[in-house]
């Protein structure tokens, strides 16, 4: 998208929402103040809002991730439940030291995502099975058998929900600042976001990836396995996705709940569209979205706008983000 | 004896929404356009048809509305794919996610309650036989039309090689965003029949999934339109199935997500291998 | 590559700058009503994800709210859910707020409470459908199964078919709370009506709903309880089309919507729950402790039969009073999970 | 439409511009009825642009067309919708209809007495993707001919075609001219155009730098036009002592018409082994075999050790190709220079260090290919997306040969690059050999073949049909056999 496209976007956006604001009675100008408090004002507010930047940037990063190499993620949020899933399973029956079980927490749901993102992989590199429905039909297929285990097999003997037991005090996530919940989870994303820009612009893995998603046949006369790296990249994004969910779990939730996620897998495309699958600047991104998904909480109460308004602008933002290229050409850092 | 005909016929009230979608499905993607946003389309259908015909009163404007709404959501994702080099699959999912928010404001503004609207004027189990009946025809004549037709062949052409198109004369744009408009009004038609067809009144997230279970029959019916119909019929026996047994000792789960697990085994081309047309979800 | 795009970083600052923007306008509007004044009572509820719309109880406790509104003037306020992940955020607000009392709808959230309420031990809370034991919070559950086994007697005594149905949302331990109740009803009255359980699997797909039902109906089914949430308006839209096929409401007094064909509704009061709170509230009195709200409290209970007496007849009405009698006075224990149900004797009054 | 006595076609002030670049800069042209007329220039000249313009697929940036009738357009590379039927690409648009049906049997008789006409046979109901490409062009010209156009352009259509077929083609060519059509052939054969064309127009840097009547000019003079000056001199060959490098034993690949039935042969190191043959002969297979990325049956030995494994390996082993789509097959296009040499050697040191490439060994690598193939780049930073085709595959070829490779398989190197960019290809390719390297090179060129290489195999209907040693060139036997002569 050109600079002068994204002001016209931005525009065109703007007067949308400002209608759909007028239609719902709301002033939008007194509403900019309040948000602005509401996701920044204050120590609590800006802790939830990078709760919410957490929570969207490890999907964004996965879905980043097969994006540069070339592949259509957009199962994030069922690699996302079915990661979590598993973090809540392994969480509730480990009994263990923090060190300890933390660790394995989060690796199950890595685990989780990765069988997840590995089964449309494998059905893409064996198969050549178009990635793009697979994913998409997996991520309903994880919901459903999220809901059969959480409510059938798995479920919390004390609970009425549709929750796994409650994971013990040790294997939660430890907090950054002490009265809130943001945890050290923001700092393993971080850490990820510069660990995957570094993979993208220095590594031999990195950049096999990338050829493989900019030129796929060259590539593949380089040497590169092109099976192989969709079924890799697949699976590792799944993981990273799956990885995220457990942070949801072992940080936020402290539990596996079905309604883990209102979506973040699928705003994930966004950020990451918006980020232009750089990871520095999807952090940037998860941020700019966080505010808007902990603004949104906030606002509901004072604005009187249904929250069905900020799903139908974000569907306008993916709407009009998508008009760029997805296998992003890189600029080149080198 | 009687049971297989109750059978039957939940079968075929069950396939109905999934044929609209699965027709429209291949339209859209034997034209190039790899169209996910079915499911917003019949979301929308659905709205628009039960809120035009509780304005008017009359459940056959509601039909046309809701033919008209899917046509215009659909035929967004067919010129934004065309003409501005929007990647079909995210703008797909953006047109989802806008098609629910959107519905659902709009209960919100325009009945002044959320979740539904009031039951308004449907079209009654006349109407909704015919829609059953126009689905099966529809089927039947979308297949003659691809085989026996200039339009059929443009449209199989354009899906194949745009490039192709273009020099022999004809705008494989127009053709994709014409295609996506006659999609879109099918899916719309699938979302009126929910709406004013088996009930009277839209309620938010009645679609349920169905809009991706039609996208699953498109494969499996190897983009085909009677091979869709056949899949959709055969997702919505599966699923009238699992309302007879159920409690059979078979999760219900599973078998909600057979028609996926169908399509993912449809992408290995153990059942038959099946080829997409060949520029399927490419952008011009 | 002609498709390529090269995204620059003005492009990139740009489309953040545009989102946080959007972000902006999107969740943009007045403040609404401002406070008028010190004395004016302010109460404010968190949905669960089902959110308002859910013709459940998200929205019974709203009315209660409204109730509160226009009885004492209140200014209300509702923070919708969209994940479990939002409830501790939306209660967390609400507490920054100057609310006297905020209400938890749904058990999802009381962890959530838990640590909202120990943060902010000067503010007011109430949860529905959990027990919380912080000082500060008021619990309300309701006894579903009391109810339930009421509607399930009342279907055992008027079916003709020998077969009575109950039509669920989501398989989950509270709609089985429903569920277990009502087949034990059934039983405590004759144990040869065969009971047939089926879910929709969602709380959403009205079309579904309808398909259930017609099958319910159609394999000789008279009576089904339907506690689906939207999907039951397409399984009472069935039963409406159906000679001789009848229905029990849920959670609000749904009576009225086909007028002698719905026998009943399983109330579940939340908002008199809420409203009561909120009164006690408006008087000085902050509640808290646990209440759990059967027959006895008429948490629960059947409506009272306003187009359907004829039709039931007066000796099933009064067999009905005694059975809720033996509820409240505890010689009957309606059972609660599929495990009890299958311990549960009937006591044969 | 300006009715013009005598020509059928005339353009007046053509000029198209993208972006910055002027495609075409000014160019009148008249096309006659009833003449063959040539248009020459070195790629990017401007001539598929200008022919484009003429069929009306691009509206101009400015000046004017006028025509008497359609202006039908061959493409260099078919626009056929690969599964569908013959008769269905050529009636497309212009479908003949039985009411609301297409009426194929109409169609299909339509096809068939246009191939009658004009001695283009092709079955109707054949599945276009089964076709050879000879076959294939037919359909494309056919379906062009079905709009009875007063003005064919062809653009290279005798790059697919043997020596034989083309004589066939020029005289179909012909007969339409007879009947009063105007046929342009966009060509950079020289010989084709003395041999068949009326007139030829000669256009460089998006002008017109000559025009005459053939008879009247010579092929150098053309080829001097086009170059705009002198063709470069080629590398000197050195005398060198063949040794046995690389051999393959009854190799078969791919299917259908394409496919390579059963190739043995050799190529030495120090030697340049030409493959000759019409295009679509196997020579995809042959080079996609070699270099692993095509399943095949048979075998290879690299000095007497067996070839295998995937791609990854055989360029380790010294196997260096020079694919024949550069843009897809050996460029990613948006990367630097810096970051596209790196492509297949990015697993082993010196470019791989631990588990990052090496920045400076690349950009060391990069600098040197840069001056040593005098690649026109603003810095090794440039994007290759950003450099002519000619840079592009300077690059390629630099990358190839710059790890002193044992085998180079070399398809098409100097297709659609200027003259100054192929010479310098072709001399880099020979100093290759000079250092010991064997080459196999493909070409559909024989001119350069002949020029080139050492041996010359022919390759015919994934056979070698005849080999000859650079004493023993015989350009008419050569000829023959690429058309299928016994």
């Amino acid at each position: 998208m050109s600079r002068r496209n994204a002001a016209i976007f931005a525009a065109v956006l703007l007067a949308i929402a400002a209608g759909a604001m007028a239609l719902a009675g709301a002033n939008p100008l007194a509403g900019f103040a309040a948000l602005l408090r509401g996701a920044l004002g204050g120590e609590r507010q800006l802790s939830e809002t990078l709760v919410q930047t957490t929570a969207l940037l490890f999907p964004s990063l996965a879905v980043a991730f097969a994006f540069r190499a070339g592949l259509f993620n957009i199962g994030a949020e069922g690699q996302l439940i079915v990661g979590g899933l598993f973090a809540g399973l392994a969480g509730a029956a480990l009994v263990a030291p923090g060190w300890i079980a933390i660790p394995v927490i989060l690796l199950a749901g890595a685990a989780g995502g990765a069988i997840w993102g590995g089964i449309a992989g494998a059905l893409r590199a064996r198969f050549g099975g178009n990635e793009v429905i697979a994913t998409l039909m997996l991520n309903i297929v994880a919901a459903l058998l999220a809901n059969y285990l959480v409510v059938g097999p798995f479920h919390a003997p004390a609970a009425t929900g549709p929750e796994t037991a409650e994971l013990p005090v040790s294997s939660w996530l430890p907090v950054l600042i002490p009265g809130t919940r943001l945890t050290i989870s923001l700092l393993l994303a971080l850490a990820l976001a510069g660990a995957l820009s570094f993979m993208f612009a220095r590594t031999v893995f990195g950049y096999a990836l990338q050829a493989a998603g900019e030129a796929p046949q060259a590539a593949a006369r380089a040497g590169i396995d092109l099976r192989r790296t969709a079924l890799v990249a697949l699976t590792l994004s799944g993981a990273i996705a799956g990885f995220g969910g457990a942070t949801l779990v072992a940080g936020v939730l402290h539990r596996f709940n079905v309604a883990l996620s209102p979506g973040y897998g699928f705003i994930a495309i966004a950020v990451a569209l918006v980020g232009g699958l750089d990871p520095l600047w999807i952090v940037l991104a998860a941020f700019a979205f966080g505010i808007l998904q902990s603004g949104s909480l906030t606002m509901q109460a004072l604005a009187h706008v249904p929250k069905d308004v900020v799903g139908f602008v974000e569907g306008l933002a993916i709407l009009g983000l998508s008009a760029r290229r997805i296998a992003n050409p890189r600029e080149e850092s080198a | 004896m009687a049971e297989l005909l109750d059978f039957f016929q939940l079968a075929l009230v069950k396939a109905t929404p999934l044929i609209f979608a699965a027709l429209a499905g291949v339209i859209c993607e034997r034209s190039g356009i790899l169209n996910i946003a079915l499911e917003g389309g019949l979301t929308v259908g659905a709205f628009t048809g039960a809120a035009v015909s509780f304005e008017t009163g009359n459940p056959l404007l509601g039909l046309i509305a809701g033919m008209l709404a899917g046509a215009l959501l659909c035929g967004l994702l067919g010129v934004a794919a065309t003409r501005f080099g929007v990647d079909q699959i995210v703008a797909g999912i953006g047109l989802n996610m806008l098609a629910a928010g959107a519905t659902a404001f709009a209960v919100v503004v325009l009945f002044g309650a959320p979740g539904a609207t009031p039951e308004v004027h449907a079209l009654g189990s006349a109407g909704e036989t015919a829609l059953i009946a126009v689905a099966v025809v529809a089927a039947l004549a979308l297949q003659l039309g691809f085989d026996r037709t200039p339009w059929g062949l443009r449209l199989r052409a354009c899906g194949e090689n745009p490039q192709a198109v273009l020099s022999a004369g004809l705008d494989p744009r127009r053709i994709r965003v014409l295609a996506t408009l006659a999609g879109g009004a099918i899916a719309g038609l699938g979302g009126v029949f929910l709406s004013l067809g088996e009930l009277d009144l839209y309620s938010d997230g009645m679609t349920a999934g169905r809009g991706f279970i039609a996208l699953a029959a498109v494969i499996f019916g190897r983009w085909t339109p009677l091979g869709a119909a056949g899949a959709a019929l055969a997702f919505g026996a599966l699923s009238a199935l699992q309302f007879v047994l159920q409690r059979s000792g078979v999760p219900s789960e599973l078998m909600q997500a057979l028609p996926y697990l169908a399509a993912l085994a449809a992408l290995t081309g153990i059942v038959g291998k099946a080829r997409a047309p060949a520029a399927d979800g490419v952008s011009l | 590559m002609a498709r390529a795009y090269h995204t620059g970083v003005t492009t990139r600052a740009l489309a953040l700058a545009s989102v946080v923007f959007l972000a902006a306008c999107t969740n943009g509007g007045g403040t609404g009503k401002a406070a008028s004044g010190a004395h004016q009572l302010r109460l404010a509820m968190v949905t669960d994800t089902g959110g308002l719309g859910d013709k459940s109880f998200n929205d019974s406790a709203y009315r209660g709210l409204q109730m509160a509104k226009s009885k004492f003037d209140a200014e209300i306020a509702v923070q919708e859910s969209k994940s479990a992940a939002d409830y501790q955020p939306n209660l967390t607000v609400l507490a920054d707020g100057d609310y006297d009392e905020i209400f938890a709808i749904g058990f999802l959230m009381n962890n959530d409470l838990t640590e909202v309420a120990k943060n902010y031990p000067d503010k007011h809370f109430a949860i529905i459908d959990a027990v919380n034991p912080q000082p500060n919070v008021a619990s309300v559950t309701f006894r579903e199964q009391d109810g339930s086994f009421l509607a399930g007697a009342l279907a055992a005594m008027v079916t003709k078919t020998k077969t009575i149905g109950f039509l669920g949302g989501i398989d989950s331990p509270l709609l089985r709370k429903f569920e277990v109740g009502y087949a034990a009803g059934a039983r405590e009255i004759d144990p040869n009506v065969k009971v047939v359980v089926k879910y929709v699997g969602s709380f959403e797909d009205v079309a579904s709903g309808k398909e259930l039902a017609d099958v319910m109906y159609g394999g000789g089914a008279d009576i089904v309880y339907i506690a689906a949430g939207k999907s039951g308006l397409g399984a009472i839209d069935e039963m409406r089309a159906r000679p001789n096929a009848y229905a029990i409401g849920v959670d609000s007094n749904q009576d009225a919507l086909v007028p002698g064909k719905i026998l009943t509704s399983m109330v579940k009061h939340v908002d008199v729950a809420v409203f009561k709170i909120a009164s006690e509230v408006h008087a000085g009195k902050y509640p808290s402790g646990s209440v759990q709200l059967g027959l006895k409290e008429d948490g629960v209970g059947l409506t009272d039969f306003a187009y359907t007496k004829a039709l039931i007849g007066a000796a099933h009405i009064a067999r009905l009073a005694a059975l809720r009698e033996a509820i409240v006075a505890g010689k009957i224990v309606p059972p609660s999970t599929r495990d009890e149900l299958a311990a549960f004797t009937p006591v044969k009054l | 439409m300006v009715e013009t006595a005598g020509a059928a076609l005339e353009a007046i002030g053509i000029v198209k511009r993208f972006g910055t670049l002027v495609a075409v800069d000014g160019v009148d042209l008249e096309l006659a009825r009833g003449e063959i007329h040539a248009l020459c220039g070195e790629n990017g000249a401007g001539k598929s642009t200008l022919a484009r313009i003429l069929a009306g697929a691009l509206a101009p940036s400015a000046g004017r067309v006028a025509s008497d009738g359609p202006v039908g357009l061959v493409h260099q590379h078919f626009e056929l919708v690969d599964r569908l039927r013959v008769w269905e690409n050529v009636v497309l648009g212009r479908e003949p209809r039985r009411g609301l049906r297409l009426d194929a049997a109409a169609a299909r008789e339509r096809v068939r007495s246009l191939a009658r006409e004009y001695a283009l046979d092709v079955d109707p109901d054949a599945v276009v993707e089964s076709l050879p490409v000879g076959i294939a062009q037919r359909v494309e010209i056919l379906r062009e001919l079905a709009r009875e156009p007063s003005t064919l352009v062809l653009d290279e259509p005798t790059a697919v075609l043997a020596p034989r077929e083309i004589d066939a083609l020029f005289a179909t060519l012909r007969s339409l001219a007879a009947r009063g059509a105007a046929i342009m052939v966009i060509t950079h054969k020289l010989q084709e155009v003395i041999s068949h064309a009326n007139r030829v127009t000669v256009m460089r840097g998006g002008r017109v730098v000559l025009r005459a009547a053939t008879a009247e000019t010579s092929l150098d003079a053309i080829a001097r036009a086009m170059v705009g000056g002198d063709v470069p001199a080629l590398a000197t060959r050195r005398a060198v002592t063949p040794h046995a490098a690389f051999a393959a034993r009854d190799l078969r690949a791919g299917d259908g018409a394409h496919a390579l039935r059963g190739a043995s042969f050799e190529v030495r190191g120090g030697e340049i082994v030409g493959i000759a043959g019409v295009e679509g002969n196997g020579q995809s297979a042959l080079c996609d075999a070699i270099a692993g990325v095509v399943p095949y049956a048979g075998e290879m030995t690299l000095d007497g050790e067996p070839l295998r494994g995937n791609p990854g390996a055989r360029t380790a082993a010294g196997v260096r190709t020079i694919p024949q789509d550069r843009q897809r097959e050996a460029l990613v296009l948006p990367w630097s220079i810096a970051r596209n040499v790196a492509l297949g050697d990015h697993t082993r040191p010196p470019l791989r260090r631990g588990w990052s490439l090496d920045r400076q060994a690349c950009d060391a690598l990069a600098t040197e290919i840069v001056r040593r193939f005098d690649v026109r780049a603003a810095s090794i930073r440039t994007s290759v997306a950003a450099l002519s085709g000619g840079n592009q595959q300077k690059v390629v070829v630099g990358r190839a040969l710059a790890h002193e490779p044992r085998v180079v398989i070399a398809y098409q190197p100097t297709r659609g690059i200027d003259v100054g960019a192929a010479s310098l290809v072709q001399s880099r390719l020979i100093e290759a050999r000079n250092a010991g390297a064997a080459v196999l090179l493909v070409s559909f060129e024989l001119d350069e073949l002949l020029a080139v290489a050492d041996r010359i195999l022919v390759l015919y209907r994934g056979a070698i049909a005849g080999e000859f040693v650079r004493e023993g060139f015989d350009r008419a036997r050569i000829g023959a056999l690429m058309a299928g002569a016994a």
